[in-house]
């Protein structure tokens, strides 16, 4: 199943990343399960979504809840709690 | 119904101008968010920034009397005293002006993806959630 | 801290800079009252006008964080569209400046001596005062 | 005990006069007092100053109940409930 993944501002610095195409197992089909799954990239990636850190996410530009489903060609986005206006 | 996410800087006289043309309109309430004493970027998720707005400015216009609004912010390099963003809300009855504005303003610190990352002396560091804005959103359910 | 009783209109965006250059400053909420579709002729009572006024604002301030602001209310002549009172509040918290900009709406309309008297088609008549306008402002106490 | 009394709005076109200068009798001390003093002149004025009318009162330029006294020098002024904003 094909996503893309979206990281921003402490998250994306932290991952040295912004963006991605991924292929993910069947499983993998919550927020939560995405999150876990790249958590065992390890390194920077345990690191800054391990469990106990606040993260926000949205599916398809709307914010979601962790067990929200994740489906083929969603663009799924991991980032910090926001801090506008 | 004006929605805009711009680096540029914006005139709220000319937006309150804009959204009170219509002589329905009693209220305008509007507010204006600057940057205080330290520089700061603002990043933002383009695309869904927008969408994250009109959701809440539909949210505010399915409880009040809202005729017309404008809601502009702003991202990129922002020095002390710039502005980063305003809200107006135009209405019958100044009530309505009011909350909506306030709702619209409590929404988007808690629901529109922008994160400020602050210039210090000792260098940059992404400014953290605040819990007061969190129950400053929870007062409206 | 600026507070006018004028027949001249006021320009709403330069009194928010006016108010906004400081960098303590981070919220400035604002309110514009404008004249719906009725002409109406404003009446006041010079002196006590301002005094009011200023009262209203040393309340706020005595509430909340007010650190700077700006109250301009019109009489004389108005027409359909036209703008009749303008409430400006800089503050460093939204919170503190929302509120400060309601409470000093709210007193306006039961303690400020103004009465509008409308041109109809079937000619003038003074507006009479509304129990919503009390009650808004009983709900600071 | 001399006052200056000012009337305003509706009041003000109902009594065909907008201000005026008055030497008090010494029992009229309050708000109340000169209220149903200036009725006994009967006609507008007994009309406009009815008892129950909605009027306002001001002593110096300050919002005053019925109750407030009044001393010589102090500027009255009598008007509707106020209707700015």
């Amino acid at each position: 199943m094909k996503v893309k993944v979206l990281y921003f501002a402490s998250i994306r610095e932290k991952l040295g990343r912004d963006a991605e195409e991924l292929d993910l197992p069947a499983d993998v089909a919550t927020i939560a399960a995405l999150r876990s799954h790249l958590r065992t990239r390890g390194g920077a990636w345990a690191d800054a979504l391990a469990e106990g850190r606040l993260l926000r996410a949205a599916v398809n530009q709307d914010m979601a809840q962790p067990a929200a489903a994740i489906k083929a060609g969603d663009e799924v986005a991991f980032f910090p709690p926001v801090t506008g206006g | 119904m004006k929605i805009s996410v711009q680096p540029e800087d914006f005139d709220v006289g000319l937006e309150i101008k804009n959204i009170s043309r219509n002589n329905s309109i009693g209220a305008v309430a509007s507010f204006v968010g600057l940057v205080r004493d330290v520089a700061m970027t603002l990043e933002h998720y383009p695309g869904m920034t927008e969408r994250a707005i009109a959701k809440i400015v539909d949210e505010a216009k399915s409880r009040w009397q809202v005729i017309d609004c404008a809601v502009i912010h702003r991202y990129g390099a922002l020095q002390p005293n710039d502005q980063i963003v305003m809200v107006a809300v135009a209405s019958g009855h100044r009530g309505d002006a009011f909350a909506a504005c306030e709702f619209i303003m409590d929404f988007l610190k808690t629901q529109a993806p922008f994160w400020k990352k602050e210039q210090t002396a000792e260098g940059a560091s992404w400014v953290e959630a605040k819990a007061a804005d969190d129950k400053a959103a929870e007062r409206w359910k």
